[in-house]
C-alpha cells in the first residue's frame, strides 16, 4: 500500500518540479535597449541647453530683435550698420546691469533709460510673460557659451534715471 | 505508595494538561473572533466610497453674460435658480428642505414644492406647508476666467448679493 | 441585598432560558452530548454523529473536498462584496477594476482573493476528483454522487470562465474569444450555444451583461445546489472507508447488532440507550465527530484563510490594458484549465473543441457505472482496481502535460518555445 | 483503550497557533491598506504646509486625508494626480520639492485643473494613486505613460489642431514637415487637404525633360537637387527604364509652336537683364540663392528642352492648369532671349549638350512604365486622367497615435518598443522594422523626422468633444471672377498675396484692406513699375511687363472693393502739424529702420516715397496700434497719442519723390 503511494507521490513532485522551473524562469532584463527618438530630443535639449522659457525667448527674439542685435547679441545683425549708436555686445553691456533695467528697456524703450531711441518699447506689443521670456534668454546671450551660467552680480551704477531726453541732444547725432 | 504518587502525578499532570488545554483553546478562539469582527470592520470600511463621481460642489456655471439682468434661470444638474437682478448675483437652491423635490419658481410669487405642497416666498422663506427650514443660499463667486463660480457647500444669508 | 440575588438570579434564568432555545444542546460535555450536539443543529447536521477514524486521517481524504467548499465559500463573500464596486458595462467594467485597485479600501486585497480563490478551487476540485478516484470513492453506493461531483467540476469551470470575462482587460477579452470560439466547434448546437452564451457574434456589452449574470446568479445558485446534493449524498453514503475484515452477512441487520458502519446511524432519534456503546461494537474504530471531525475542519479552514491572504498580499490579480478588438495580443491563450483544450485544438479544431471535450465528460460520467464491482474502496491505488488507476492516471496526466505546454510552452503565433527563452 | 473523546492536546496547539497567524496576516491587511504610500506623501505636506503657510491661510486650505479626484466624463478620464501633487495650483509652494512644486510657467491659468485634469497633457495613469503605476515611468500593460515635454506637445496638438500652435516648437515644425512631404497624397491624415499638395502634372511630360536627366532624377531626385520634394522610390534598373519609356510616351498637349522663332539672333545676355527685371529670383533659387516656390533653375538648360521652354514661358497654364506660376507679358523675342540665357547659362558641365536621339519605344516597356507608375502610386501626387478613381496607396493615419506596438514590430536587435520608436524608424530606418516598408525614402534629418513624429502622434482614435478642439478657421475659397478675375488668374496674385487668408504666404501684404491703404495713382505706375520697398527682402514684386490698362482695372478693383470705412475720414493736414512730426519721427528713433531720402535701416518699408504711396487714413490708424492690423509686427506700439500720431501722419505725407525721382 505504501509503495503506490510512493508512486502518486513521485508523479506529484514531478508535475510540481515541472510546473516551478517553467515559471521560475522568467527573463532576465533585456540588454539596454536603444531609443532613438529620445536621442534626438536629448541632442536637441543639449545643443541648445535652455530652458523652455529661454527656449520661447530664443524664437521671440529671432523674429523681434535678430535684425538689430544679431544672432548672438553682439549688435552684429543686419540692419545694425545702419544705425547710429550701434547695437551694444550683450556679453559687456549686459553685465554692467540687473535683470531688471534689461526688462525695463525691453518694455519702455532705450530712450526711457537714457540711451539712444533706437530700440523701440515692446511693452505694448508683447504679453509680460513673453518679456519674461525675452529676459531669461538675453541673459543666456549675456554669458558667452564658454562661461558657466555666472549669477548675476549687484550692478555697480544704479540705473540712470530716465530723465526726459533732450531733443537737440538726438538730432545732432541724427 | 507509588500509584498514589503515579496516581497524584497522573492528577498534577491531567490539571496542567487541563489548563494548558483550556489555555490554548481560549487564545484560538480569541484570535479567530478578532478576525471575524476585524473582516466586518474591513467589509464596512471597503463599502464607503473614498471617491464619488457626482458633479463637484464647487462648479463654474457660466460667464455672467449668460444671464441677462432682471432673469431667472433653472440650472437643472447644479439644482440651483440664479437670479440676476439690479442689486447684482444670487443663487437659491431648488431643493425642497422637506422631502428633496425640486421646487418651481412662480414668477413673482416665490416657489412651490410639487411633492408636498411647501410653499415658499420669494426670498426662500418658509410661507406654507411641510418643509422645515427656508431654501439656501449658495456663495457666488467669479473665477480667474470670469465664469460665475457656485459653491454649494458654502450657504449664506438671504441679503446675499454677488456683484460682478 | 436579596432583591439583588433575586434580580440576578431571574436575569441569569431568562439569558440561560434564552440560550437553550438557541443552543437545544449547550457545550457538550458527555459523549450523548457530543452526539446530540452534532444531530441536533442545522448546519452540523451534516457530519453524522460517529465517523470513521480511518477517513479523518488526513493522508486519505488530503481534506481537498473540503478546501474547495472552503474556496467556494471564500469566493462567494467576497465575490458579493465586489459586486458593490462592479459595473457590468463594458467601460465601466474596466474602470471599476481600476477604482478597485487603486482607490477603494481592501479593494484590492479582496480582488486578489476572489481572483486567487477561483484558479485554486478549478485545481483543488481536479485534485478532489483524483482522490477520490484513487481511492476508490466513485464505487458502491456513491455512482450518483460522483456524477454530482462531475457536474460540480463542470460548474467550477463555468463559473471561472464567466468570472474570467469580467475584468474586460486585454487578457480577459482574448481569453474569453477563444475560449467561446472553440465552444463554438461542437457540432449542430454550437453555434447556437457560442450564439446564446455571447448575445450576438462578438464580444460585446451583450456578452459581458450574460456573463455577469451567469457569474453571479445562474451558476453559483446551481452549484450551492448541487453542493447541497453532494453533501447529502456523502452524509447518506458515509465516507468511503476500508473493508473491515470480516463483513457480517447483510442479514443480520434487524437483530439490533449495528452493521459495520459503512453507513451511518439513520435520522431516527437517538433511543436512550445505555451509556457505555454496545459492547459488541466494532473495535474502536469509529470516533465522535464532535471534537475530532469539527477540530479538523475548523483547522483547514484557518491554514486555507490564511494561505489565501498571504497570496493575495503578496501577488497581485494581473489587469492589462483595456480590452481592445482590433488588436489581438501575441499569443492570445485561453483561461490556463482551457489550455490543454486550446493545444488540441491547435492540432485539429475537431478533435480538440469536440471529440475530446465530450468524450471526456462521458467517460468521467460513467466511470461508476462502467466498473461497478465493489472493490478496493477506501486504498490508495488498491490493487483490485490497479487497471483503472493506471487508466486514469494516464488520463491525468495527458490533461496536465498537455495544458502545462498550452501554459509554459507555448509563444507567439502559438510556436513551440522554451519557457527560459522567452 | 477507549478513544479518548477530548481532541488532543496538539489540535488546541494548532488551532491556538493558526488563530495568531491568522491574525497577524489579517492586521497585515489593515497595515497595507493604511500605510499607503499616497497617505505618507499628505503627512509630509502637511508639516511642509505647517511651515510655509501662515494661520488664515492654513484655515483656509481643503482638508488632507482622502483621494481627491478630478472627474472628467466628456474624455472619460479621471485623474486622481492632486491625491499627491497637492501644491500644484498654490503659489506658496513655487520653491517646494517634488511632488508639491507649484506648475510651472502660466500652463495652469489657460489650463485650469478642474477642466483638464493632468493627464490629458502629460500622458500617464491619472486612476493611480501611487507613483509607480501612475506609470510616471514606463510600465506594463499601460500604453501611454507619462511623456518627456517634446512628446507632451503630441497630446497639445490632439486638441489644438491649428497648423501653427503657440509655444509648440516640435509639434509646429512636425506639421509644416508632413505638409511638405505631401504625405496626405498617399495617406488620410487628419487636418491636412489636398491643396497643399504642389506636384506637377505629367500628362505631356514627354515633350518637356530629357531622358538622361528623367533617369537621373528618377534614381535619385534629392541626388539632383538636395531640396526635392520628390522621394527616393528605390526603383531597379528596369523600373526605372520602364517608367521613363512610359513618361517620354506622354505628349498629350504639345508646346505652344516656336517655329517662327530665330534662334540664331538669340541673345543670352539681354535675356539675363530680362530674367533680372522679372525678378525670377522671387521663386526660383539659382546656386543657392532665391525663393522655393518654383523648381531650382541652377542646371534647367540640361533638363528641358528649349521648345518646351519658349512654349511654357509663353504661357504657363496652358502646359500646367495648376501652377502657380505667373504669363508675363513678355514679346517672344524677350522670350527667346530669356531662354537662350537659361539653356546657355544655366547647364550641368557634365551632360551632352545635344540630347540623346529617342528613335524607337517599345509598346511593351511602356506597358511596365505605366504599371510600376500605378504600383508606386505616383498618381498620388502627379494627378494623371485615367487614375483618378484610384485609392491612396497608404494606410490611413486616422488614430495613428493609438497605434498598438509589439516587441515583434522591430527586428531582433534592442529598441524600446514604443510607438514614438516605431513611428521615428518608420520614417528613418524603415529597414529597422519586422514589416518590409513599401513607403519610398524622404531623407528626413533627424529634427524633422522626429517633429513628424510628434506631429503624428497628435492624431489619435477617440473623437474629443467640440467644445475641448480648437482649430484654426475653414479658409474660404477665393476665385475672383471677370476682368478682375482673368487677370489675377493670368498674373497669379494669390501665389503670394492673400486674400482673407486665402493664398501664398510668400507676401506680407494681403489684400484684404488694400484699397483703404495705398493710393490709386501710386498703385497703377507700382503694378507696371516695381520699385523696391523693403530693400532687404530678396523675394520683391516681379515686373510683370502690364499694361496700363490692366494695372488700372486693378487699381480700380483694390480701390472699390478691398476697403476698410474705418480708415476712410479725410483729415486736415497742416504745415504745424507736420513740422511736429518730423521732431517726433527724430525722437522716436524712426529712421534706425526707416529710410528716408537716402539714409536709413532697412527693417521697415522706405518711407522716402509714402506721400504719394499712402492713404492718411491708413497711416493714423496704423501708427496707434500696429498689433490690431498685423499681429506679430515689428512696428512697435508707441502708445502715441492721437494728434502725435496725426502728427507724424501729416509729416510722413509731405515726403514724396518728386517726377524726377529726387529724394528728399
Amino acid at each position: 500500500m505504501t509503495r503506490r503511494l510512493g508512486y502518486a507521490g513521485a508523479i506529484g513532485l514531478g508535475f510540481a518540479a515541472l510546473v516551478a522551473t517553467a515559471t521560475g524562469c522568467r527573463p532576465g532584463t533585456v540588454a539596454s535597449q536603444a531609443d532613438p527618438l529620445m536621442q534626438v530630443f536629448d541632442k536637441q535639449a543639449r545643443e541648445e541647453g535652455l530652458s523652455r522659457l529661454e527656449t520661447d525667448g530664443k524664437r521671440l527674439f529671432a523674429h523681434y530683435c535678430v535684425t538689430c542685435h544679431g544672432e548672438t547679441g553682439e549688435g552684429d545683425g543686419q540692419n545694425a550698420f545702419n544705425l547710429d549708436p550701434k547695437p551694444p555686445d550683450f556679453r559687456v553691456s549686459l553685465k554692467l546691469h540687473q535683470p531688471a533695467y534689461w526688462r525695463q528697456i525691453i518694455e519702455a524703450g532705450s530712450l526711457a533709460v537714457g540711451r539712444s531711441p533706437l530700440c523701440p518699447p515692446w511693452g505694448r506689443a508683447l504679453a509680460s510673460g513673453d518679456v519674461d521670456a525675452l529676459v531669461a534668454y538675453v541673459g543666456v546671450l549675456s554669458r558667452p557659451a564658454s562661461e558657466k551660467p555666472a549669477s548675476v552680480e549687484p550692478a555697480s551704477t544704479t540705473p540712470a534715471s530716465p530723465a526726459a531726453p533732450t531733443v537737440s541732444a538726438t538730432s545732432a547725432r541724427m | 505508595m507509588n500509584d498514589s504518587r503515579a496516581g497524584r502525578g497522573q492528577d498534577r499532570n491531567r490539571d496542567v494538561d487541563e489548563t494548558r488545554r483550556r489555555l490554548l483553546f481560549s487564545t484560538g478562539v480569541t484570535t479567530v473572533v478578532l478576525g471575524a469582527v476585524g473582516f466586518l470592520g474591513a467589509t464596512a470600511r471597503f463599502l464607503s466610497p473614498n471617491v464619488l463621481y457626482e458633479p463637484p460642489s464647487r462648479a463654474p456655471i457660466g460667464s455672467p453674460d449668460e444671464f441677462p439682468p432682471g432673469t431667472v434661470t433653472f440650472l437643472p444638474d447644479h439644482r440651483l435658480f440664479l437670479f440676476n437682478n439690479p442689486a447684482g448675483f444670487y443663487a437659491i437652491s431648488s431643493v425642497c428642505t422637506h422631502l428633496g423635490c425640486n421646487v418651481r419658481h412662480l414668477a413673482g410669487e416665490g416657489f412651490a414644492c410639487p411633492c408636498h405642497g411647501s410653499l415658499f416666498d420669494a426670498n426662500g422663506q418658509v410661507i406654507h406647508g411641510p418643509a422645515p427650514q427656508p431654501l439656501s443660499w449658495f456663495a457666488l463667486s467669479l473665477s480667474p476666467r470670469g465664469e460665475l463660480v457656485v459653491d454649494t457647500r458654502q450657504i449664506v444669508q438671504p441679503e446675499y448679493r454677488f456683484r460682478v | 441585598m436579596s432583591v439583588l440575588t433575586a434580580v440576578g438570579e431571574r436575569g441569569l434564568a431568562t439569558w440561560r432560558a434564552v440560550r437553550r432555545s438557541i443552543f437545544r444542546v449547550g457545550w457538550p460535555r458527555t459523549d450523548k452530548d457530543r452526539a446530540a450536539a452534532m444531530i441536533s443543529s442545522v448546519v452540523l447536521h451534516v457530519h453524522p454523529a460517529k465517523v470513521q477514524r480511518h477517513s479523518l486521517r488526513a493522508s486519505y481524504t488530503l481534506g481537498l473536498g473540503l478546501i474547495s467548499f472552503y474556496l467556494f465559500g471564500v469566493l462567494i463573500v467576497t465575490g458579493v462584496v465586489l459586486m458593490l464596486y462592479y459595473t457590468p458595462h463594458p467601460p465601466d467594467a474596466y474602470r471599476s477594476m481600476k477604482d478597485l485597485q487603486f482607490v477603494v479600501t481592501f479593494g484590492l486585497v479582496l480582488r486578489n482573493m476572489h481572483r486567487w480563490a477561483a484558479h485554486a478551487m478549478v485545481f483543488v476540485v481536479f485534485l478532489h476528483m483524483c482522490r477520490v478516484f484513487f481511492t476508490g470513492g466513485y464505487k458502491g453506493p456513491r455512482q450518483f454522487n460522483w456524477v454530482v461531483g462531475v457536474g460540480l467540476l463542470l460548474l467550477t469551470l463555468g463559473l471561472s470562465f464567466t468570472g474570467y470575462l469580467l475584468p474586460w482587460d486585454q487578457l480577459a477579452f482574448w481569453a474569453i474569444t477563444v475560449g467561446s470560439n472553440i465552444a463554438g466547434y461542437a457540432p449542430w448546437l454550437g453555434a447556437e450555444v457560442k450564439y446564446l452564451l455571447l448575445g450576438g457574434n462578438v464580444i460585446g456589452a451583450g456578452a459581458l451583461l450574460r456573463f455577469y449574470v451567469l457569474h453571479c446568479i445562474i451558476l453559483p445558485l446551481l452549484a450551492i445546489m448541487l453542493v447541497a446534493v453532494h453533501f447529502y449524498r456523502v452524509r447518506k453514503d458515509g465516507l468511503s472507508a476500508p473493508p473491515l475484515p470480516e463483513p457480517p452477512p447483510v442479514e443480520e441487520m434487524v437483530a439490533g447488532r449495528f452493521p459495520p458502519s459503512t453507513r451511518s446511524y439513520g435520522l431516527m432519534a437517538l433511543t436512550d440507550r445505555p451509556a457505555q456503546p454496545v459492547v459488541e461494537a466494532e473495535p474502536d474504530d469509529e470516533v465522535l465527530a464532535w471534537p475530532h471531525l469539527l477540530y479538523r475542519e475548523l483547522l483547514l479552514l484557518l491554514v486555507v484563510l490564511v494561505v489565501l491572504h498571504a497570496v493575495a498580499l503578496l501577488f497581485n490579480a494581473p489587469l492589462e490594458e483595456i480590452a481592445d478588438p482590433t488588436r489581438t495580443p501575441n499569443p492570445a491563450k485561453a483561461p490556463w484549465y482551457f489550455l490543454g483544450l486550446q493545444e488540441l485544438v491547435s492540432y485539429s479544431a475537431f478533435v480538440g473543441g469536440v471529440l475530446v471535450p465530450t468524450l471526456m465528460v462521458l467517460v468521467l460520467v460513467l466511470i461508476p457505472y462502467l466498473d461497478p464491482a465493489p472493490r478496493g474502496v477506501g486504498v490508495w491505488f488498491a490493487p483490485e482496481r490497479s487497471w483503472a488507476n493506471r487508466v486514469f492516471a494516464a488520463l491525468a496526466s495527458v490533461t496536465i502535460l498537455v495544458t502545462l505546454v498550452g501554459m509554459f510552452f507555448r509563444g507567439p503565433n502559438w510556436a513551440w518555445v522554451w519557457p527560459w527563452t522567452q | 483503550m477507549r478513544t479518548p473523546q477530548r481532541a488532543a492536546v496538539g489540535f488546541h496547539l494548532a488551532f491556538a497557533v493558526l488563530g495568531v497567524v491568522f491574525l497577524a496576516i489579517f492586521s497585515w491587511v489593515f497595515l497595507k491598506e493604511y500605510l499607503t504610500e499616497w497617505r505618507t506623501t499628505q503627512a509630509q505636506f502637511d508639516q511642509l504646509q505647517r511651515r510655509v503657510k501662515d494661520p488664515h491661510a492654513l484655515s483656509l486650505a481643503a482638508p488632507l486625508g482622502d483621494i481627491r479626484q478630478v472627474w472628467l466624463p466628456d474624455v472619460d478620464r479621471v485623474d486622481r494626480c492632486t491625491t499627491c501633487h497637492l501644491g500644484i495650483d498654490d503659489p506658496a509652494f513655487a520653491t517646494a520639492m517634488e511632488p508639491y512644486t507649484t506648475h510651472p510657467g502660466t500652463w495652469l491659468q489657460t489650463h485650469a485643473p478642474d477642466r483638464f485634469g493632468c493627464t490629458i497633457c502629460h500622458g500617464g495613469q491619472g486612476e493611480a494613486t501611487d507613483f509607480r503605476n501612475a506609470a510616471h515611468r514606463p510600465i506594463p500593460n499601460w500604453s501611454d505613460p507619462m511623456r518627456p515635454p517634446e512628446l507632451m506637445e503630441a497630446n497639445c496638438g490632439t486638441c489644438h489642431r491649428e497648423r501653427r500652435p503657440s509655444q509648440t516648437f516640435w509639434l509646429e515644425r512636425g506639421r509644416e514637415v508632413i505638409a511638405n512631404a505631401g504625405c496626405i497624397a498617399c495617406h488620410d491624415v487628419p487636418g491636412f487637404a489636398l491643396d497643399d499638395l504642389r506636384a506637377p502634372r505629367l500628362e505631356s511630360v514627354g515633350y518637356k525633360v530629357r531622358p538622361d536627366w528623367l533617369r537621373k532624377w528618377l534614381a535619385d531626385p534629392k541626388g539632383y537637387l538636395l531640396q526635392a520634394r520628390m522621394p527616393n522610390f528605390r526603383l531597379e534598373a528596369a523600373e526605372i527604364e520602364g517608367l521613363t519609356a512610359f513618361l517620354l510616351a506622354q505628349r498629350e498637349t504639345a508646346p505652344l509652336d516656336s517655329a517662327g522663332i530665330d534662334w540664331s539672333k538669340a541673345d543670352p545676355d539681354r535675356g539675363r537683364t530680362v530674367f533680372g527685371e522679372a525678378r525670377c529670383v522671387t521663386c526660383h533659387t539659382i546656386e543657392g540663392r532665391g525663393g522655393t516656390m518654383g523648381p531650382e533653375l541652377t542646371t534647367v538648360g540640361s533638363k528641358v528642352g528649349r521648345d518646351w521652354l519658349f512654349g511654357f514661358i509663353k504661357d504657363p497654364a496652358h502646359d500646367q492648369p495648376g501652377t502657380l506660376m505667373l504669363r508675363y507679358r513678355f514679346t517672344d523675342e524677350q522670350i527667346r532671349d530669356v531662354v537662350a540665357y537659361l539653356t546657355e547659362e544655366l547647364v550641368d558641365v557634365e551632360t551632352p549638350k545635344t540630347p540623346p536621339e529617342v528613335r524607337y519605344v517599345d509598346p511593351k516597356l511602356v506597358e511596365s512604365g505605366r504599371q510600376t507608375f500605378v504600383r508606386h502610386g505616383c498618381y498620388s501626387c502627379h494627378r494623371f486622367t485615367g487614375m483618378m478613381a484610384l485609392g491612396k496607396i497608404g494606410p490611413s493615419l486616422v488614430g495613428i497615435g493609438d497605434r498598438a506596438i509589439e516587441p515583434t514590430d522591430f527586428k531582433i536587435e534592442a529598441v524600446v518598443p514604443t510607438r514614438s520608436n516605431w513611428l521615428f524608424l518608420k520614417l528613418r530606418e524603415p529597414d529597422r522594422l519586422a514589416d518590409e516598408s513599401r513607403m519610398p525614402t524622404y531623407g528626413f534629418s533627424e529634427t524633422d523626422a522626429a517633429a513628424a513624429v510628434v506631429a503624428l502622434l497628435s492624431i489619435r482614435r477617440a473623437d474629443l468633444p467640440a467644445s475641448r478642439v480648437t482649430d484654426q478657421p475653414r479658409l474660404a475659397r477665393y476665385e475672383p471672377q471677370g476682368a478682375f478675375g482673368a487677370l489675377v488668374a493670368r498674373y497669379r496674385c494669390l501665389s503670394c498675396h492673400q486674400v482673407r487668408g486665402w493664398g501664398g504666404e510668400l507676401s506680407t501684404v494681403p489684400f484684404d484692406r488694400i484699397g483703404s491703404q495705398l493710393q490709386h495713382s501710386y498703385l497703377v505706375s507700382y503694378l507696371q513699375l516695381p520699385s523696391a520697398v523693403r530693400v532687404s527682402l530678396e523675394e520683391r514684386m516681379p515686373q510683370f511687363h502690364m499694361t496700363r490698362e490692366e494695372a488700372e482695372t486693378l487699381a480700380d478693383y483694390f480701390a472699390d472693393v478691398f476697403v476698410d470705412d474705418s480708415l476712410g475720414g479725410d483729415i486736415q493736414l497742416d504745415a504745424e502739424a507736420a513740422r511736429r512730426g518730423e521732431q517726433l519721427f527724430q525722437t522716436l528713433g524712426c529712421r534706425g529702420c526707416h529710410i528716408v531720402g537716402r539714409t536709413g535701416g532697412y527693417v521697415g518699408p522706405d518711407l522716402s516715397d509714402s506721400g504719394r504711396r499712402l492713404k492718411p487714413g491708413w497711416i493714423e490708424a496704423w501708427l496707434s496700434e500696429p498689433g490690431k492690423w498685423k499681429p506679430g509686427t515689428l512696428q512697435p506700439n508707441y502708445g502715441l497719442k492721437p494728434e502725435e500720431a496725426r502728427a507724424l501722419t501729416a509729416y510722413l505725407m509731405t515726403l514724396s519723390t518728386d517726377r524726377s525721382g529726387r529724394k528728399p
